[in-house]
């Protein structure tokens, strides 16, 4: 998601909750929509989508025990059908409407207004953040800009099920993903991706979500498996995945949707997005040899799950960044994101002892920030370039250190409020499965079902 | 000799393994089962058609042993196998006329 | 497919059959292909061939046993062969040349004609209907129109196969499905979607397929289901699934592939594919939720397999409404396809007995009812409007009852006909394998292959 | 990747290699990037990436024995990794710049300046081959055209794959693929598709990759397996796959993604794009029917692999000719493909005695070689033609004399090259695993994992 | 005590179970097995190569009875898994020493 | 009657069935084992947290023969699954009481 303009300074704090942000006169005129440019966003909604369904479900699937396949398939199914309505209902609404610096409005209640350009089946283009300074011209109507931004809502608190898996009870699961779509995924989004937003107008760099998906998941999942606690069994069962070919399929298939995800980004078929493109697959590459050679000289044999693992950090790696920098630097991003998260996956995690079942913290929230702050390193000023910023965002230590606010406050915001709504949701239900649940898997336990 | 078959739960394989490794018992052969027995198992559902799960997966270890160490190893697994819960399992022991050793062809006390 | 006018009367009745269409004087003028429109279409031609292969032919083939998996993925994938070569010979003709108002003519018989406006390697837009009150321009080539509805004729008689799973002959499959494919399908797509076709003219809606495909192919699956009688075992042997984890991945590329399916039916890169895309999305989470809470509350435990199928069903249900209703109509259908679709899967087959293997009927044909209705309730007047017709299709009681009529003429249409059809097969090769072949899996007794 | 313009002569043999090619007063003007054409190219490129993983990597996976599944898998996923590398540093270069008739330039080394006409965030489209006599402009950013070609680079050694299956070490299939991607594959691209390439100067026509793709990887295949000799236990073990239904996915995915390789290499959304789908899908479904009922009446019974491998010939044959056949051509192409391609799978193999895995040679090289010729016979003009070639290339027997230059050149220079870098590969690392590594099977003693 | 193992075809498997209950049989074990005999299997084929499937998919079912309930035992189950047919498998009898529950330590008889 | 029980490589299976043909056998049952003995496994890298695979797939051979034939199957079987490495696996040999053909309802040597 490119801002359209980097501003240094606070956004307005103009009253706007629950008000319908008018078509001010300072707006710019809503552009017709650029069929080019609506094809590609709708395939890449398409695209974002696959990445949860099937694809993270089948990472994630194939990583766990037999008796954990299908629970843990369902918990992307479910989240991705939960976290829709939510979004449909107030989600969007508080995450992309104009609002204030912290929180949207409630303009787009239950997606309230969403068809007010429809004229004869056509519809036009529409202004993001209307009525603000930042307002931007979008050449895409805005039920495909919604649709594009559910994607990025539902796969979030889909990557935090890496770090419980195995243990969690899936009405947990159910009333915990509600409450932390609404109170700490919209509002993250919107301080970065809004115009309004306080920390995009800080000058903070995040094409496609290194912050607002990568390490606010990673880091809510490090807080619920400190809360759960270790797996029954953990360090002495023999907790081998099921089936590395799903993890594998899986992997691929979020490579594949990921396109989507970082060139679907620019919000328009053009260069922004060739660009995307191809630096997300040469850092994923870099990234995934980085992992597997590693792997191959301090184990001995390079895996086919490291090779996996090591391509999904160099994707969450290079998200922040691919729409600012060149290949040579995606190719550091990569090798970087590759190695260290190897190194946070297999030693950080039994130095420090959580157990991080899938490593949700240990791929996710360690290579966004790897991602982050090297954005800030390699970042190509004509690609941030506007008309009022002509020299764009160019990398530079100033810049490292922006990205470093950014990694930080949704370090705190997210941790902070993770570990709220978890004690909430303990009181109303509890959170963990028994014992014996758990023994037995949550196929059964769970859901009655069980793979042969 | 004596083979001495033992069907428990399967979380408990390493454990009863590892308990009759003292006894000096070097091998042992061990297949995935069903067991039907007093422990009821769950019910599965599929596009509302319920399905009683008759069958458990329970492992099943089969070990020869010279017929003095049997008493051992029999108390070792049901040390080791036991949870105190139903559905723990069963040790049953048959008599063994020969064994050879493949490799080698060595027989009977030598090829365990 | 969205129908360019839509008109109150009857379509001319000139006896074209067998005539190339002239391009009459009257006819709108060839417009030119739009790179942005063309590019979404074939998009969504490659989307909705994966909601067959692999899509369909994982979501059934993990629903069997073991013993049947490759033969169940068998079935969806020669269905892909037998109708691509069906349609290119005579299939496309019949179902969208003007004809008149029951079928079409011959004039596109082996897609002769199709390459006509190819000039150096490119190709203009097309006027469907040509010569017919109702002719329509299209941006896009005709080529890519061809081959989007052809991944339409392929998925509907894949449907079918749910009912029949575990023991249908496959030479029956061959012969049955290349027949059912002409005399069904082609004409009921002609009278839906063609400009002349009677059923569009007297006002039905049905923008992606509510009745063409699901109501269609749900009717036929429970006739050849009662016509083959129950499964061996049926009642008595367990019949669990073998694998789980393959129906919940089919269903998410089915989920992913309808929105070429339904967005696609657009045909173009615009607002409606935009709408149609977000409540296809909606009403899919509706339905999965309504069909898990349903389960969860009389059964005890939210199924993943219920999840799926739910999901399944309000892709059906929204198929017909998906270019006229707005976001809040999508959740009442979502909701509604997922609970009725839950009882007619669960309780009602075991109510009336029939062996509806994989729920054909009770979820494609139950869900296509509730849709075709319920478009008639929410249709939302500006996005079926047109020029000549300013107000559109806006929902009431007027138009729940057309819709009734759309809803019968196929039930009774594709009943009768798929008896027929299925008696000729049984002269001619038998439909049902013997006894043994079935105790022994359709896999080994017709492919000579298992899984292992 | 449609030659803009089909010359009778030899390239101009300036010597250009290391020299950026300046942009010769003559070229034609660089145009602006079409947001439609672009759409689709970024969409083609992820179709295109989608075939190799997890398509290719299914489909040869699922083929093998269960102990070789997870190294089987990791082949195509490490050459993913392995190639974008290459290609970015030195591959993409030597195939797509205008260099000599022979070999590109270094004038992309790296990748450098393909970010040159980056303005604000946006990109322009590209000359292909400036200053060359057939300089050709293209309306996509180069950085799209890059990405697009990129996945053609992967897809075309791991197609290799499937030779050597269940006994190569993984050493030296890193070490060999590096070499011969930059050695065979770059070469073999520009001669057909470089405008100064000597071989598409020829007047061979090659759409989307018969030649250098998949004869290219089919004769690799065959010395590859007569270098590394059989499997042991070849003819007297059980080999049979371990898990067909992960090769009908992997078949599936396949096709989808071929929609972006054959529509793909139109480079544009357009009518040719169209008819490159129509007569890809036409071809594919033909050529599965003939493998099932060649084998239906010869074996006995229909399989599913056989049906699965049937499609994938057809859409080798396709491939050189799915920018310039009409659906008529198609389906002789189709037809032609699988019969032939089901003997050479079936009884050739056995005949002459090599072990073909999964016959890498049998499908792709023969059928590639099928398609390449019937291209001359079925070419229709005007999808060729082009201003300085009014008439197109329609298919002759000149023509079909023509694509037999084509076919010889690159069975011979793969063949040779590909026996060369193998000695070398020997000769570092060594080629085969120990008997008791190929016993105990890949997955354990390559990558220390396996499949439950 | 005597261990009866039964090979018998699959889908048998639950009209057996169902037989030996009225016995009194509380328990079984259960397993998949392969099994060749004069039951002649499938050809399969896989690109080309045809591959003879000489073993076909059985259940072993093994049940641990007194000595005096193991006549009925038999009959029970080789009425249940009849078909007439050609590879309706075997049922051998086996003599057992001592039996052991794990979970209580009951013995033989109890152990049941 | 004697059941011999034989433990032995995966690979050799084929070869070990061939060998028994000759001799008049005329079935036999198979599993699908792991084993645990002096063949050390691999170990698996998962993540970083190693396994060591301590089971290796083995198959068992269950096969029923009148007891003159015995030791002559024991040597086939000894001879045909022989690779002289480590972890060719074992022979044992239990006693059987009776032997029952379900389809027919012969008995013992008949049975077989
Ligand atoms: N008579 C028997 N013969 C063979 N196996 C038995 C027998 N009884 C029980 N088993 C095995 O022992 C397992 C445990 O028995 P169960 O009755 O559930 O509980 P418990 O071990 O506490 O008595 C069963 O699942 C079954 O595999
Ligand atoms: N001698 C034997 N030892 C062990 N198992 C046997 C023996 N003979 C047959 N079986 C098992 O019994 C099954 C059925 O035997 P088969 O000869 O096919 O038919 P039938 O049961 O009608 O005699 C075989 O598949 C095999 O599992
Ligand atoms: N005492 C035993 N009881 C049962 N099975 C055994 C026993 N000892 C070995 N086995 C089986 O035999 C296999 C081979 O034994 P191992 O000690 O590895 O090598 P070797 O056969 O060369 O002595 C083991 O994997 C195990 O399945």
């Amino acid at each position: 998601m490119t801002r359209p303009q980097l501003k240094w300074g606070l956004a307005s704090l103009a009253p706007m909750l629950l008000a319908a942000a008018p078509a001010f006169a300072a707006d710019p005129k809503i552009p017709a929509a650029d069929t080019g440019d609506t094809a590609w966003m709708l395939t890449s909604t398409a695209l974002v989508l696959m990445m949860t369904i099937p694809g993270l479900a089948l990472f994630y699937g194939g990583m766990v025990r037999k008796k954990n396949v299908l629970a843990t398939l369902m918990q992307s199914f479910a989240i991705t059908c939960i976290v829709t309505i939510v979004w449909t209902v107030a989600g969007y609404s508080l995450a992309f409407t104009t609002g204030n610096a912290y929180i949207g409005d409630m303009s787009r209640f239950m997606l309230n207004g969403l068809a007010q350009h429809i004229v004869k089946g056509v519809d036009s283009g529409f202004i993001l953040g209307p009525g603000s300074d930042g307002a931007a011209a979008q050449t895409i109507p805005e039920s495909v800009y919604m649709m594009f931004q559910m994607t990025f809502a539902i796969i979030t608190p889909a990557l935090i099920c890496g770090s419980f898996a195995d243990r969690m009870k899936f009405s947990a699961l159910c009333i915990f993903i509600t409450m932390w779509s609404l109170v700490v995924y919209s509002p993250i989004a919107h301080w970065v991706w809004a115009p309004t937003g306080w920390v995009g107008n800080l000058g903070v760099l995040d094409f496609a979500g290194g912050t607002v998906v990568h390490i606010n998941a990673g880091i809510a999942g490090l807080v619920t498996c400190l809360v759960l606690g270790k797996r029954v069994g953990y360090g002495t069962d023999n907790m081998a995945p099921y089936n590395v070919a799903y993890a594998v399929i899986g992997a691929s298939l979020l490579w594949v949707g990921w396109f989507g995800f970082n060139a679907g980004s620019a919000v328009g078929s053009n260069g922004r997005a060739g660009m995307a493109m191809a630096v997300t697959q040469i850092a994923t590459a870099a990234a995934a040899l980085g992992w597997m050679f590693a792997e191959w000289i301090s184990k001995g044999k390079p895996s086919v799950l490291g090779a996996a693992s090591g391509a999904v950090a160099g994707l969450v790696a290079i998200t922040p960044a691919s729409g600012f920098v060149l290949p040579g630097g995606s190719i550091v991003i990569g090798v970087a994101a590759g190695v260290i998260c190897f190194w946070s996956a297999t030693s950080l995690k039994h130095m420090l002892g959580y157990d991080d079942s899938l490593d949700a913290f240990g791929v996710h929230c360690v290579g966004g920030i790897i991602g982050a702050l090297l954005t800030g390193v390699f970042s190509y000023g004509p690609l941030s370039a506007t008309d009022s910023s002509p020299a764009g965002s160019p990398g530079s230590l100033h810049q490292v250190m922006i990205q470093g606010i950014g990694v930080l406050t949704t370090l705190i915001y997210s941790g902070v409020m993770t570990y709220v709504l978890l004690m909430i949701t303990k009181a109303l239900v509890g959170l963990r499965v028994t014992e014996d649940e758990e023994r037995e898997g949550l196929d059964l336990a769970l859901h009655g079902e069980q793979i042969f | 000799m004596k083979l001495i078959m033992a069907i428990i739960k399967p979380f408990k394989l390493d454990d009863v393994r590892e308990a009759l490794t003292p006894l000096g018992v070097q091998g042992l052969t061990v297949s995935e089962v069903k067991g039907f027995g007093r422990q009821k198992g769950q019910t599965e559902i599929y596009r509302g058609a319920e399905y009683h799960v008759n069958f458990l997966p329970k492992v099943k270890i089969e070990v020869v042993v010279p017929s003095d160490l049997a008493d051992q190893v029999i108390e070792a697994i049901a040390k080791a196998a036991q949870t105190g819960k139903i559905g723990d399992g069963k040790i049953f022991v048959l008599d063994i006329e020969r064994a050879v050793r493949i490799r080698t062809g060595e027989v009977d006390g030598e090829a365990l």
